[in-house]
């Protein structure tokens, strides 16, 4: 893990508020599933935002982010050629390694740009993936999933693309060795239900608000089965019989 | 050839190599910011809040950003003095800097059996924080009317065999006062602020951010009143006093000192720039080397 | 077609067209806004504090900024209230909002004679300022304990004509207390609150920036701990409550009026951007009508 | 007097620390010796910067500022096409029409770009113009103050350009009916101390820590002979005999 300053290469909007970032970083490995803690002010924002890695290059990071309130909104009036500070790699990442078999990856909203890299790094190793993509109203990264993945299934709120409905409705947990869940906790609620219901392996990327980033503070700790957890540092990969929610 | 500046402090009789220490609670044991830069170039570290008994916290949201700072009801979530003792201390060590044990409670009982343990480890100093507003029973109290922290400062003192460093809640009803009594009770040091109750609300939720309702408010925003109330318990009390509340530059560190600090804590500033101690540092060696001050002890307590 | 939003409030039997005021201080006797935009939109204006004799104020500097605020020390500078009868009061009237005449005082004959001499002119409410913290006499002592607050409201009560609102200090041992004792000694509505006890240090000068060496700070760096103590003080009063402290914005306001605020004043944000009253006030009826709030009772007090 | 957002037509460094700002502006006439209150921020910073107005043109706004701390280094920043918030024109000015004769604008460091602006209008009146200008070491606006005066006088502290050490060694104030003088407050109660001696009237225009800008929160008063003064309202320009430094 560092704390470095890195040179913007690019810093695209791509719908309405959904943004690219494109980040000179030439460290280690960046695990599936893993998060830096981004900013790109001095200290008018206390606080870092975590954002989770889209892909990973030999050369670059990308980020795709949501603007929803004062740190994204900056984020956005970022230039190419301009400067941003991460720390990270932060969390633990999904654990690809253990993972065999058929994987489902079930992302929604920002929740799916992690799980691009994700299906990346699992298609690497050999497993084969079909993606599960539900939005609210225009997809994003549509174009970057699809060399990693078997299957993509597209659902809109209001069917503007794909299925109109929630993702968790095409999803069929038993089809599957391993599904991993990135989004709104009301969805991965859901497909944690259905894996469970079907004895599937569910692992979810928790959010959680957070200070640190770093395991120092507790400000980001939950309760689980298996006692407090920090979800920058135990997290924010958990395997979903251990949440509590 | 650039001038030589000495740093180095002393608090209740420990040499500190200079003023800056971790405030508690935001950087755990040490460990985690360890990973990104050598911990042991701070003077101190003070340890997560301690209890007695291990804690989980509060649930709920437990940070959010404000103007210039954040709220916090972390609960003083923590493994216990015991574990502490058993397996937080070594690594705390291995620094080489001032240790310091922080450790809230909830009664007396719990104070005085906790200090009474510390006192048997192999830590530097003992940080009483009678001040910690989040959690429900007991906690606050302690921190808010002068007699009650008389007595418990009293109590603790009475087992504490280490430097009594007392932390004081900036939501006391007189901050003089609280330090004066503390004092009195014989506390060999003071540090002050701790983080100032307050309140966020989620708007389109329509209902308090945390769940405890009220929460702890850092960082920038707080420095002047935490300032003020460094100069003046500093003007009234002969023990040395710990200047805490919203340091985030080299400048707010010697501004701490002028108030009469004799050392101060950084926090929330660590959450801004995770290398904060070892910038902080850096700068306040250049901060003094240009504003000609050789010695940081010269310029304590001058305004 | 946008909703229509009710924003009208009454405070103390005083209608006010909508809760937002200008708060004492900060915006003169609303000439100088009133070349900018018609302040008369606001609901209402609360003067330049008042003082019995005219008073220069303090010198040297007078505000300074700091992270998310500002500190001042202008000390009550005022032209006293036989000139603002005379001559101030018209201009203030033209407006066609509520007149808040703000006071402070030295002395309990100051005061009573103040509120006397006021009772007997065109204003629609009073609001006694106890908490001033920039004299250096007098002033700060009334609004620090409960006792000596309950005393001068009792005083003033007995020859105010007026509606009363006492206008609290954060720097009150116990904000709840001293509300307490307000409303027990006849005030019929509270206000807070005025500016928190800071100090500022010039690091160059090695000296405090201001004369008094103290100073209050304002602005959103305040705001948490603002809502706090509102929140705490509009749980235990029956009367109601006008929130001061870090109002920047539209949803500010509503989180205040959540809390408990009956209205609010505007203080520093006049600073930050001169149109402050008329923006927040635009905004405050476009986000209840996103919030599908169509009367801004509603919500008070749901916290 | 209006608050108005307005384009940024250029804003460069001209020397170290010294920049020209230019900005769109299409209002009333502005004073000799009035200022504007700027920000190029949001609430970032609380307070407006009061920055005097440096040449004024039909259709644009100059001003000339050192970047000295936070909100100055935030201006630096802007570029060509963004926007500045401007509350103005603020203040009372020299009053240019009573001015008869010759006279002296006595400047130092960034009390120097006001004088240019009231040496054109001065001029424009058929008043005539000498300029002192005091700087630190490296001068600038120089060609900016040709077009007004008849005689420029410069001086910097260790001679790098004109005359070495102080502008008030090269000042008679007998040769003049009125000096104006703007700067460093020593240098002014020089000028000020010079023009008694010779019963020559002298107007300063001070410098003091503002909130509002405007005359409501009189957190620039200053205490005078006529009683207390709002440096932004009924300043920043007052007769020297007023004043009791
Ligand atoms: C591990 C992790 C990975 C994430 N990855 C992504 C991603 O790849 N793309 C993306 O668009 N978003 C992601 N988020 C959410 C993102 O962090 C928030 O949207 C962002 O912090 C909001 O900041 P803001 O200043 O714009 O909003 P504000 O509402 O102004 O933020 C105020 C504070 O709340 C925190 N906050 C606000 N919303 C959230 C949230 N949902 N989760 C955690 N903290 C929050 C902020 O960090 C900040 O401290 C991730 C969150 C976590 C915890
Ligand atoms: C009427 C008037 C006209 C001015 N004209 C010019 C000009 O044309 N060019 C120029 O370069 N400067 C001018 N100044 C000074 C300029 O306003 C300050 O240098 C600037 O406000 C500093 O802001 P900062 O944020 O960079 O510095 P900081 O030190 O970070 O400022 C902090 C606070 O101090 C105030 N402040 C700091 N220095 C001064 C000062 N010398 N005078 C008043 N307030 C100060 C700021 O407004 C701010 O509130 C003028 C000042 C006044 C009062
Ligand atoms: C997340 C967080 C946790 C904290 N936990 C503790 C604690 O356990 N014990 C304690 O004495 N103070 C605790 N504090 C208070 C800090 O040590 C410090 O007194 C306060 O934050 C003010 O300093 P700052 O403005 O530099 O952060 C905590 C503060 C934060 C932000
Ligand atoms: C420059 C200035 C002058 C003030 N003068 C007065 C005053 O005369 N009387 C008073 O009751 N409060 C005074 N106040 C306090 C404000 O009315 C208000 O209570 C305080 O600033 C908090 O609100 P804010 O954060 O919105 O500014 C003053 C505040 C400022 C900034
Ligand atoms: S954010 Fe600090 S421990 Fe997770
Ligand atoms: S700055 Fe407010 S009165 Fe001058």
């Amino acid at each position: 893990m560092k704390y470095i300053e890195s040179k913007i290469l690019a810093n695209q909007r791509i719908t309405d508020d959904i943004f690219v970032l494109k980040v000179a970083y030439k460290e280690d490995d960046v695990n599936a599933g893993q998060f830096f803690m981004l900013k790109s002010w001095d200290s008018e924002l206390t606080l870092m935002r975590p954002i989770s890695v889209f892909k990973a290059e030999e050369d670059a990071l990308w980020f795709m982010y949501r603007t929803v309130g004062q740190g994204t909104r900056k984020m956005a009036e970022l230039k190419r050629g301009g400067r941003i500070r991460l720390l990270g790699p932060c969390g633990n990442g999904y654990p690809c390694g253990e993972i065999k078999g058929r994987v489902a990856v079930v992302g929604g909203g920002v929740g799916i740009p992690p799980l691009c890299h994700t299906s990346k790094l699992l298609h690497e190793q050999g497993t084969t993936v079909d993606a599960y993509l539900g939005y609210r109203d225009e997809p994003f990264a549509l174009e970057d999933f699809e060399p990693w993945c078997t299957d993509i299934f597209v659902s809109t709120e209001h069917g503007e693309e794909g299925y109109r409905g929630f993702v968790t409705d095409l999803l069929h947990p038993e089809q599957y060795d391993v599904v991993i869940t990135c989004g709104p906790e009301v969805m991965m609620r859901k497909v944690a239900a259905m894996c469970a219901e079907k004895d599937v392996t569910c692992y979810c990327s928790l959010e959680h608000r957070m200070a640190c980033g770093i395991g120092a503070c507790l400000g980001c700790s939950i309760r689980t089965k298996n006692g407090m957890k920090r979800v920058c540092k135990d997290g924010p990969v958990f395997q979903s019989t251990d949440l509590m929610w | 050839m650039d001038k030589i500046v000495n740093l180095s402090v002393e608090v209740a009789g420990v040499p500190f190599k200079n003023p800056l220490i971790a405030a508690s609670g935001t950087f755990g044991f040490g460990e985690e910011y360890n990973e990104l830069y050598d911990v042991g170039c701070l003077g101190g570290i003070s340890s997560k809040g301690l209890t007695l008994h291990p804690k989980d916290g509060n649930d709920g949201i437990r940070v959010w950003e404000t103007a210039s700072g954040m709220m916090n009801s972390v609960g003083l979530q923590n493994p216990g003095v015991e574990a502490f003792v058993e397996s937080g201390i070594a690594g705390m060590r291995r620094f080489g800097n001032v240790l310091i044990a922080n450790m809230g409670g909830h009664s007396m009982e719990d104070y005085t059996t906790g200090a009474s343990l510390l006192s048997d480890a192999d830590i530097d100093m003992l940080e009483l924080n009678i001040s910690c507003p989040n959690v429900k029973s007991g906690g606050m109290a302690f921190g808010i009317k002068a007699e009650v922290a008389r007595e418990v400062v009293s109590e603790v003192r009475k087992v504490c065999r280490k430097p009594l460093i007392v932390k004081l809640s900036p939501n006391a009803e007189n901050i003089v006062e609280m330090a004066l009594a503390c004092e009195a009770a014989g506390a060999d040091a003071l540090s002050l602020v701790n983080t100032f109750q307050a309140m966020a609300i989620d708007l389109h939720k329509r209902k308090p951010v945390f769940n405890n309702v009220y929460a702890g408010l850092s960082g920038a925003a707080i420095k002047p009143i935490a300032l003020r109330m460094v100069h003046s318990v500093c003007k009234q009390v002969h023990i040395p006093v710990i200047g805490i509340g919203g340091i985030y530059t080299a400048e707010d560190v010697l501004e701490f000192v002028m108030a009469g600090a004799a050392a101060v804590q950084i926090g929330t500033v660590n959450f801004n720039n995770p290398l904060a101690g070892r910038d902080i540092l850096d700068a306040l060696v250049e901060l003094c080397q240009r504003e000609g001050i050789a010695d940081i002890n010269e310029v304590r307590g001058i305004c």
